[in-house]
C-alpha cells in the first residue's frame, strides 16, 4: 500500500511481531527460482514459508532454497508440511529451529494422503508440545470452530484454518465457519490453503480475518508474477472493504440518482 | 569412496561408507555442503552447529542431513 | 497502480479515449461532499457520472456538482438516470451535452419503478437515435447477450451490464451471462450496479470484462474513503488476476510442498 | 416578485412572475445562477449559451433550467 | 400425488384449463421412443412438448411423434423452437394448431445461434400477433422482468423465464429475478430450461413459480426413467416446502432438543 | 415411494437392520405433539430421534414422548444431545439403552453453547466405548473426513456429518467435504442437521449420501406436515437423481428440438 | 418418377416431379403419409385438411409437408 | 411430605424428604410415574427395571428418574 494508504489499516501483528502485509506465501511448485523470486517480491508478502527435507546428496545446490531467498530480506516461516504424526511433526519443527533463524513453525499434521485434510488431534497434541518448547506455533487446522479454539488455547500464536483443501484452488467454500472462527478467537485467524485467484483471497479478508496464506495460487497460474500483484491488491483490497463496513444487501433496488428534480 | 578403514553409516535413508577419523564438519565439506544451510541429525539427536567441528563420525551412524526448500 | 504495475496492464479504452482507471463511479447519494471528492480520489476514477436535473431554485448553490467537481479533474459521464423513454432519455442526452463538457452520455432507460431494471427495447431504440446524433453512448441494460450485441451493432461504445440490481449490493449474480457477453462483444463491457463489496469487483474483473462502476457501494459503506480504496485495488485485482491465467480448479487436493525427500 | 407589468412563464414546472423585457441571461442572472453551470430549455428548444444574452423571456414561455447534480 | 397429498395442493391452471402435474416434459432428444413415453409416464407429466419440423420424406414414419404419443394420454404443446424472427414463429404456430389438437403455443423465438438465448423483442412481437389470433401463448424468454411484464401485457397465458441457457444444466442461476418475475406477473410462470438436476427443480419451484417445464434433464440423464421419478417427486417437494413455509435461516444455532433437564 | 417406485431404490439399511425410508426425524421443538405426530406420519420417517431427559416432577404426564409417540410404530433412536463430554454421552447413552427399546444411539457431543457443533475429540473417544458396550453408534459430527474415517473405525454403524450448524437451516454449506466423505466411507453416511428447506434435503441426497436426518426444518415450518410431506418428496428425488446420473452441465447451450427439417 | 407428363413442383425444399392431375391427398397417399398427422402448406398457405381431397397439386407449387416431432 | 419418620434424598437434582421404607417402585408409584417409562439412576448405577420392586429408597440416595423427550 502507498504510504498513505498504510494509514488505513494496522500491520498484522503475530506473535509479538509486526509484518506490513497481510499476505503470506509458499515457495513451492514454481517452474525455477527466477520466477519464484520475484513473485514474492511482487506478492509484497514479508513472511515466506519454508519446508524441511533431507539433502539431496546428488543435486543439493540446486535445492536448497537459501541459494535463492535471502532470510534478511523475508521473515522465514518453516512448515511441518508431510509429516502425518505429532512426533513426526515435532521432529521437523525441531529440525527447522535448529537451522538457526527463528523459533517460528507452521504446523501441519496431516490425517490423509488423498485429501492431505489436517489430523486435527495429532495437530493440537503437537502443537501442545511445540509450545511448551517456546515454538511460535502457526497451526494450519480445517475449519472446525472447536479445534480452533483449543489451538489457542494450546498457546499457538496464530490458527490458520483452510478455505478449501490445499491447492484445490476452490476458495472460500465455507464463510460461516471462518466468520465464525474469526468472531471467537483472540489470535489472529489466517486463511491457509484453497484460495485460487484474486477474488477468493478478497472474500477471505471479507470475513474478517487477519491475513491469508497461499502458495499454489501464484506457483500454477499461467503467469506466477502478475497473479502476484493480484493477491496483494486482492488481499489489501478484502481487508480495507471489512474494515471500511460494506453497505447492506437487499433484494429490492434503490436508485443512485435523485429522483427528484425530473423534467415535466 | 570405499577401502578396508572406511566405516559404514546410515546417511539419508542410505548405506554409505566414509572415511574414518571424519567429524560431522569434515563429513559436509567432503559432500560439498555449506555448513550454515544444512541442520545434522545424528542417531536422533540434533546436532549444535557449533559442534560439528569437534563431533566424529561414528561407525554405525544414523546421520540426517537436512535443509530448506521450497514449500507451501 | 505503481509506474511499475501499470506495464502489467493498458488503459482502458472506451470511444478512442484512453483512462488509467478501469473503476468508473457515481457521484450520487453521500453524506456530503467533501466525502464524495475524497472517495471518489480515493477510488483513483478518472471517468465519474453525473445525473441532469433541474436546478433547485431555492438551494441551487449547494445542490450543483460542479461546485464542488472539478471538471478538468475527472471525466464528466452525464447519465439519463430517472428517463421511463427512449424520448425522455435523448432529451436528457442533449441537455447534458448542451453543458458544453463533452458528448459522451450514459444511457439509462429504466422500465419499472420499483426494480430501477432496465427497459431495453427503449434503451435500444435511445441509443440509435444518440450514436446517430454522434453520442459515445455508454449503454447499462441488463446482462441479455442477444441485448447486448444489439447495442453494440447500435454503434455504443461500450456496453454495461449489471452484475445485479441498481443498489442491491448483491454482487456478480450470474457469472456465465457476463462472460458470455464479454466473449461475443468486441466494445468495451464494464459491469454497472450491483457491485456491494470488494469481492464483487474482483469478480466482475475475473469474468473477463474491462471495467466496473459502481456508486452505492461507496456512498452507502460505514467509511465510504476507506471502501473506494477498497475498490481501487479489488478492481486492479480482479483484472490482473484474469490477466495472469489462474490455476485450475479441482476437488482433490494438491500437496504444495514436496513428497520427496522426507527422513525415516 | 409581481406587478401590472409582470410577464408569466413556466420555470422548472412552476408558474412564476418576471420582470418583462428580460433575457435569458437576465433571468439566470436574477436568480443568482452562474449561466456557465446552467443549461436552459426554452419551448422544448435547448439554448446554445452563446444566446443567452440576446434571448428574451417572453409572455408563456416554457423553461427548463437545468445542471449536473450527484448521480450513479 | 397421493390423493391425500393432492388435498395439500392445488392443480396448475393455465389458459382456463386445470393440470394435475406442475411438470411439464419435452420429447426431444431420447435415445429412443420407448424410454421416451416410459420417462414421460414416469414424470407424471401431462402436457408435453412437441416440434413442428418438415416430414423427412424419406424415413418419416419413425419421425412422427404421434406414432408414438398418444394424444389422448398427453395434452400437446407443440413449440416453435428453432425459429428466429416472429414471422417465423408465427407461421410455426399456425402450421401447429392447423394440425388440429389443440390452439396452445410454446413460443420460441430464438437471438444466437451459440447460446439460443431468446430474443425478447422478437418474442414479445410475435406474442402479441398470435395473442390475437386466439392462441394460448406460453412464451419462453429470459429472466428480465420488464419482458415479463409485457408479455403478460401481450395476452399470454403463461411467462416461462429461463433458468439457465437450454441444455446447460446450470439450475436456476438468478434466483432473485425469477422470484421478483414471480412476484410481480399475474399470469402463471414456468421455469422453463437449465433444470439439470432434481434439487435444481426444488429450487425453482421454491422461489413460489407455478410449474417447471425440461426435457434434456430426463433425455440426456444416465437413466432417463429413474430421472423422471425424481423430477415428479423434486416439483412437488419443492412447491409443498413453498406452500408450507420454510424455517427462517440464521448463522447462529439452535438447538433442536431441551437444554432444560439434563442430569447433575 | 409407490410400490412400483420401491423397485427404483433399495431400503437404507443401518446395522443390519433396514428402513424404508432414507430420512430419519426427530421430535423436538413442535408447537404441540399432535402436529409432531401427524409431521412424522407425513414425513414417511421409520426412525425417529428423542431426547434422555429427567423427568419433570411436577409436569411429566404431558413430557413423555411416549405417552404420544408408539414405539411399535416408529423406531426409537435416543440421542445424546446436551453432552458436553464423553463421559456425559456414554451415561445418557446407557440410560437410553435401559429404557430398554433398543441399543441404538445417536451420540452427539457438543464442544461450545453458543454453535453446539460437536466435539469431535470427545465423540470419538466416546464412540469407542459405546461401540465396545455393544451400541450401534450412529455418530454426528462435522464435515471433517479425517474425523469421520476414525469414526468409522471406532465402530459406529452410521456417521453423520452435519450441512450446516443445528437449526440454522443454511442447507449443505460444503457439499465438497459431504461427497468426499460419502465417497471415502463404507457405512452408511446421514447428513444431519442444517437442512433447512426441500431443495437443501435433495441437494444432500445428490451427495451420494444414504440419508438426512432433520429436525427443525419440519418443526419450525409455517406448516410442520405440509413441510413433512415436502421432505418426503425431496430425500426421494435427491436420491433417484443420484442413482439416475444426472446430465452433464455445461456452460453452452444445447438445442432440445430438433435443428434440421425447418421451412425454407 | 418421371415422364412427359410430369409436373414439376418444390416439395419440402426440394425440386421434384410428381404425376400430373394429382390433389394433396393424391400426393399424400402416393407418399404413404397419414393425412390426419400432417399439415399441409400450399404456396404459403396452410390448406385445411378437408381441402386435401380436392385441391391439386400444379406445375410450380411450393408445398411444405410438416409434422409432429420430439422437441423441448 | 415430611415428618420426624422421613428420610432425606437427592432426586432428579433437587433434596426431598420421603417415606422410609419405601421402595423405587414405591417412589414411583407415588409419583405416578409409569415405571415401565422411567428408568431410574441410583447412586450413579442404573438399576435394572427388574429391580424397582425390591431395591429400597435409602437416606442420603441420590436418584435419577429419566425418560424420553422430543429431541432432534
Amino acid at each position: 500500500m502507498s504510504e498513505q494508504e498504510t494509514a488505513l489499516d494496522g500491520p498484522l501483528t503475530l506473535g509479538g511481531r509486526d509484518f506490513g502485509s497481510r499476505l503470506i506465501v509458499g515457495t513451492g511448485k514454481y517452474a525455477n527460482n527466477e520466477v519464484m523470486i520475484d513473485a514474492i517480491r511482487a506478492s509484497g508478502a514479508e513472511m515466506v514459508t519454508v519446508a524441511v527435507r533431507r539433502v539431496d546428496l546428488d543435486r543439493s545446490k540446486e535445492e536448497a532454497i537459501l541459494h535463492h531467498l535471502d532470510p534478511d530480506e523475508f521473515f522465514l516461516l518453516a512448515n511441518t508440511a508431510g509429516c502425518y504424526t505429532a512426533d513426526e511433526a515435532v521432529r521437523y519443527a525441531r529440525l527447522a529451529r535448529a537451522a538457526g533463524f527463528n523459533e517460528w513453525i507452521k504446523l501441519e499434521v496431516i490425517g490423509d494422503q488423498a485429501t492431505i485434510l489436517p489430523d486435527v488431534q495429532a495437530t493440537l497434541e503437537a502443537a501442545k508440545t511445540l509450545a511448551d518448547e517456546g515454538f511460535k506455533v502457526m497451526a494450519y487446522t480445517n475449519d472446525d470452530l472447536i479445534t480452533a479454539l483449543r489451538l489457542e488455547d494450546a498457546g499457538c500464536v496464530s490458527v490458520m484454518p483452510l478455505a478449501s483443501p490445499i491447492g484445490s484452488g476452490l476458495g472460500v467454500v465455507n464463510p460461516y465457519f471462518i466468520r465464525e472462527i474469526k468472531r471467537r478467537l483472540e489470535v489472529p485467524v489466517i486463511v491457509d490453503a484453497g484460495v485460487g485467484t484474486a477474488s477468493h483471497a478478497a472474500v477471505a479478508m471479507e470475513q474478517g480475518v487477519d491475513g491469508v496464506l497461499m502458495n499454489t495460487a501464484l506457483a500454477a497460474a499461467d503467469d506466477p508474477v502478475r497473479m502476484a500483484h493480484a493477491m496483494k491488491h486482492a488481499v489489501i483490497a478484502g481487508r480495507l472493504a471489512w474494515l471500511a463496513g460494506r453497505m447492506p444487501s437487499r433484494e429490492i433496488a434503490v436508485p443512485s440518482s435523485p429522483t427528484r428534480g425530473m423534467l415535466d | 569412496m570405499s577401502g578396508n578403514d572406511a566405516i559404514r553409516v546410515r546417511l539419508n535413508g542410505a548405506d554409505r561408507e566414509v572415511a574414518p577419523d571424519l567429524t560431522v564438519r569434515g563429513l559436509l565439506e567432503s559432500l560439498d555442503l555449506r555448513p550454515e544451510l544444512v541442520v545434522v541429525e545424528r542417531n536422533r539427536e540434533i546436532l549444535d552447529r557449533k559442534a560439528y567441528a569437534h563431533t566424529p563420525v561414528e561407525e554405525g551412524d544414523t546421520l540426517e542431513l537436512v535443509h530448506f526448500v521450497g514449500g507451501g
